[in-house]
């Protein structure tokens, strides 16, 4: 399982750039939204919060179209199933290659971009911990699509139609809480929902996305 | 009861009417189009359900003969 | 998830799966459809009529309330579809029935208009009531929103798959595990309403409806709308299972 | 180690592939497995690999059966299909040292297997090169040598010996031929000749059925429901 989760970080670093490539989609997600938002420091900080949570979903689904498809392609999924490690660890360690190399970044730039929108602190230490509590979550629900629509031809908009649906908890709970912070109200429930989300997803996301791994692969 | 359905004022429904009517006006198309687009989709399934019978018929019989 | 790795014998068994069958249900639905579409049918008009022609009682939103003669069952049925469908894709997962796979596509575009229904008249009901056709705070609406995408992303994943075995087994995993989500969203959009308080849709709808003159109308709309999805439902079986008849055929020719 | 499969029959979505087959292939014996194209023979290797659910039917390799302890039988095979599994991305070395790793080979040995798999597939002088610039043939070669890695008994190998060169061909054969002395089994999905002694040779045309799938609830059984024209919908 650790050995299909370091090569998963390899091949990423070494074809995509790695977390560079995501990353600079996340900023430019949240570079455009500022730009079509009037630039008025009360609007902005508002706005800001909502432009780090879109901007971390976009970079996460962009990259799940190849989550497993690539290894389908050449053979490797078969082989990983034939695997002696169960299918839901393969799929728990591909999830995390991609939290890795998307959600994780996100959460480091955080608070780099939340400045750029004038986000008060409070608001800023919040979103950046209502994003490392949840992003795992984006990653495992979109592991699900991505095996779901393995087998489609250019699934990557299907893909997304099945998976947005599966963000907005998680996105809504981050601006909940980010908005909390900055009004100087307590924002711990909506954290703590936000980290049951992802415990849930955690135990339940390999299951589905095995299950339709197996579906796909036979 | 009927007979108020003449006066202008049941049609206003307290000045709301702008509002309560297309809310109507709208589930009941989209109801009507939906039930439109199953029975459409199921005649066009049963015709092509037939043929595929006649043809397995026909095949049926071809064999029937060869076997004589 | 449930993991069925024992083979089904898929012979028909006598018991209340026989329905499961698809000759079975054919036969079956073939007696049952004449007689409760006009029922359906009468219901409905009767219910609309009630509706629209019956004396109100003082209320704070007036004549407003008719809306909710259509809001309230068409959002009943939209979550209520998604329900069935849910078990239906479990019965379909654990016994290997293809016939309840079928059910629960067959359900999906009529859950996904009943949904659309609930979100028009909910909008024509907010405009008057809060001046703004949409309310992202609006816990019922969020989550009547995002119940439709997810009926949009099931009806795309079925129509995406060309093996219908396989399809129906994806499709089926994605209505399990989106549950989780479309379940999560009712609860987790009101979480806005703890940052500053405001009357939305969710909030009134529950308490003013039990008077009787509003409360026997809307039950006989209820009652009519679950006849005319029952109509719906089983027309689109049987034509589902008329189409996959017509693909087995083919293959067996093929 | 001994594989023995009973009636195995195999579904693609409503066809029916194949039925019945059964056979035995005793240790040291390399089992070909011949047919037309489309006759099953890929379908036949997967569902005996573990990676499709056979439709009715049980395989056992020595004691672990198929469809009662999956992992167990999993454990027992290694399957190699037309593609390689191999990363374009990725040079040899690391390829092999991956799937060692992720096949649970011992650290410690993992280096010195891969090592020798890479000499005896002659891999050597190109095992730092990527594998995206590599030749068909020498990626098909990395592929196959992760069967060194994984000391499984029971080798299922779909059309090994296609894009190989002729001395590479022998080389596969010689080390096949090893796996048989230690005692393995192989079955191999062939078109060509085998440069192996044929001990046992099935013929999926005798597995394939002609007739529809008797338990397509679709087809069998349906005929008067539609044979009268109801007005119903």
């Amino acid at each position: 399982m650790r050995a299909l989760f370091l090569r998963d970080l390899r091949l990423a670093l070494r074809l995509g750039g790695g977390a560079g490539l995501s990353l600079s989609f996340f900023f430019i997600v949240a570079a455009v939204i500022g730009f079509s938002v009037e630039p008025d420091p009360k609007l902005l900080a508002q706005v800001g919060p909502g432009a780090v949570l879109i901007a971390t979903a976009l970079a996460a689904l962009i990259s799940l179209d190849r989550l497993f498809q690539a290894d389908f392609e050449d053979g490797s999924l078969e082989q990983i199933a034939l695997g002696p490690a169960p299918l839901e660890a393969a799929v728990l360690s591909k999830a995390a290659a991609h939290w890795a190399t998307t959600g994780l970044p996100a959460t480091l730039c955080a608070p780099l971009l939340a400045q750029m929108f004038q986000v008060p602190d409070a608001a800023t230490l919040t979103l950046t911990l209502a994003l490392a509590v949840g992003a795992p979550a984006l990653s495992l629900t979109g592991a699900v699509g991505a095996a779901l629509t393995l087998g489609v031809r250019r699934g990557g908009l299907l893909l997304s139609v099945i998976v947005a649906p599966m963000f907005s908890p998680t996105l809504i709970l981050g601006a909940v809480a980010a908005r909390a912070a900055a009004l100087q109200l307590d924002p711990s429930s909506a954290l703590l929902l936000l980290a049951a989300i992802t415990i849930g997803a955690l135990a339940i996301a390999p299951f589905a996305a095995a299950a339709a791994l197996r579906i796909n692969v036979n | 009861m009927v007979a108020k359905l003449f006066t202008a004022s049941y049609w206003a429904m307290d000045g709301w009417g702008a509002y309560i009517w297309p809310a109507y006006g709208i589930t009941l198309a989209l109801l009507i189009g939906l039930t439109v687009r199953i029975l459409l989709r199921n005649q066009a399934v049963r015709r092509e359900l037939t043929q595929a019978e006649a043809r397995r018929a026909q095949i049926k019989t071809k064999q029937g003969e060869t076997k004589k | 998830m449930a993991q069925n790795s024992t083979a089904d014998d898929g012979s028909a068994r006598p018991s209340i799966w026989r329905f499961a069958n698809p000759h079975e249900f054919m036969r079956l639905t073939g007696r049952l459809l004449p007689w409760i579409t006009p029922l359906a049918i009468v219901t409905l008009v009767v219910g609309l009529l009630w509706a629209l022609l019956a004396e109100l009682p003082p209320h704070p939103q007036g004549e407003r309330v008719r809306i909710m003669f259509i809001h309230v069952p068409a959002a009943m049925m939209g979550i209520n579809i998604y329900a069935m469908m849910i078990v239906a894709s479990l019965i379909g997962l654990i016994r290997r029935h293809p016939v309840s796979h079928l059910a629960a596509k067959a359900a999906a575009p009529i859950g996904a208009v009943y949904m659309l229904a609930a979100l028009v008249s909910g909008a024509f009901w907010g405009a008057p009531t809060w001046g703004a056709w949409w309310d992202f705070g609006d816990a019922r609406l969020m989550a009547a929103l995002i119940l439709f995408f997810f009926y949009l992303g099931y009806i795309a994943l079925w129509n995406a798959i060309e093996d219908p075995t396989s399809a129906s087994e994806l499709a089926a995993v994605l209505c399990l595990f989106g549950s989780i989500f479309a379940f999560l969203a009712r609860y987790v959009s009101a979480f806005w309403n703890t940052l500053h308080q405001k009357t939305s849709l969710s909030a009134i709808d529950g308490k003013e409806l039990v008077d009787d003159a509003i409360f026997v109308p809307l039950m006989v709309l209820f009652v009519a709308n679950y006849l005319v999805f029952f109509v719906l439902l089983m027309i689109s079986m049987r034509t589902e299972i008329r189409a996959r008849r017509v693909q087995a055929l083919r293959v067996a020719e093929g | 180690m001994r594989l023995e499969v009973k009636d195995l029959a195999a579904f693609r979505g409503d066809r029916r592939i194949f039925a019945g087959v059964s056979f035995v292939i005793e240790p040291g014996v390399a089992a070909t497995l011949r047919g037309p194209n489309g006759s099953g023979k890929t379908t036949l290797l997967r569902a005996l690999a573990g990676l499709s659910r056979p439709a009715a039917g049980d395989a056992v390799a020595a004691d672990a059966s198929l469809q009662q302890e999956r992992d167990l039988y999993q454990e027992r095979i290694a399957y190699a299909g037309h593609a390689d599994a191999v990363k374009p991305a990725m040079t040899p070395r690391e390829a092999l040292r991956f799937w060692g790793d992720y096949f649970d080979t011992p650290r410690a040995e993992l280096d010195e297997r891969v090592e020798a798999a890479l000499t005896q597939f002659e891999l050597t002088d190109f095992a730092d090169r990527p594998a995206g610039r590599l030749s068909a043939g020498q990626r098909r070669r990395t592929g196959l040598a992760r069967l060194l890695l994984l000391e499984r008994p029971i080798w299922l190998l779909d059309e090994p010996f296609n894009a190989l060169d002729a001395n590479a061909v022998d080389a596969l054969a010689r080390i096949i031929q090893s796996h048989l002395n230690a005692g393995g089994a192989a079955l191999l999905a062939l078109h060509g000749p085998s440069p192996l002694r044929e001990d046992a040779t099935f013929n999926m045309t005798d597995f394939t059925a002609v007739a529809p799938p008797a338990s397509d609830p679709f087809l069998d059984g349906f005929d008067d429901v539609f044979a009268q024209t109801e007005p119903l919908p």
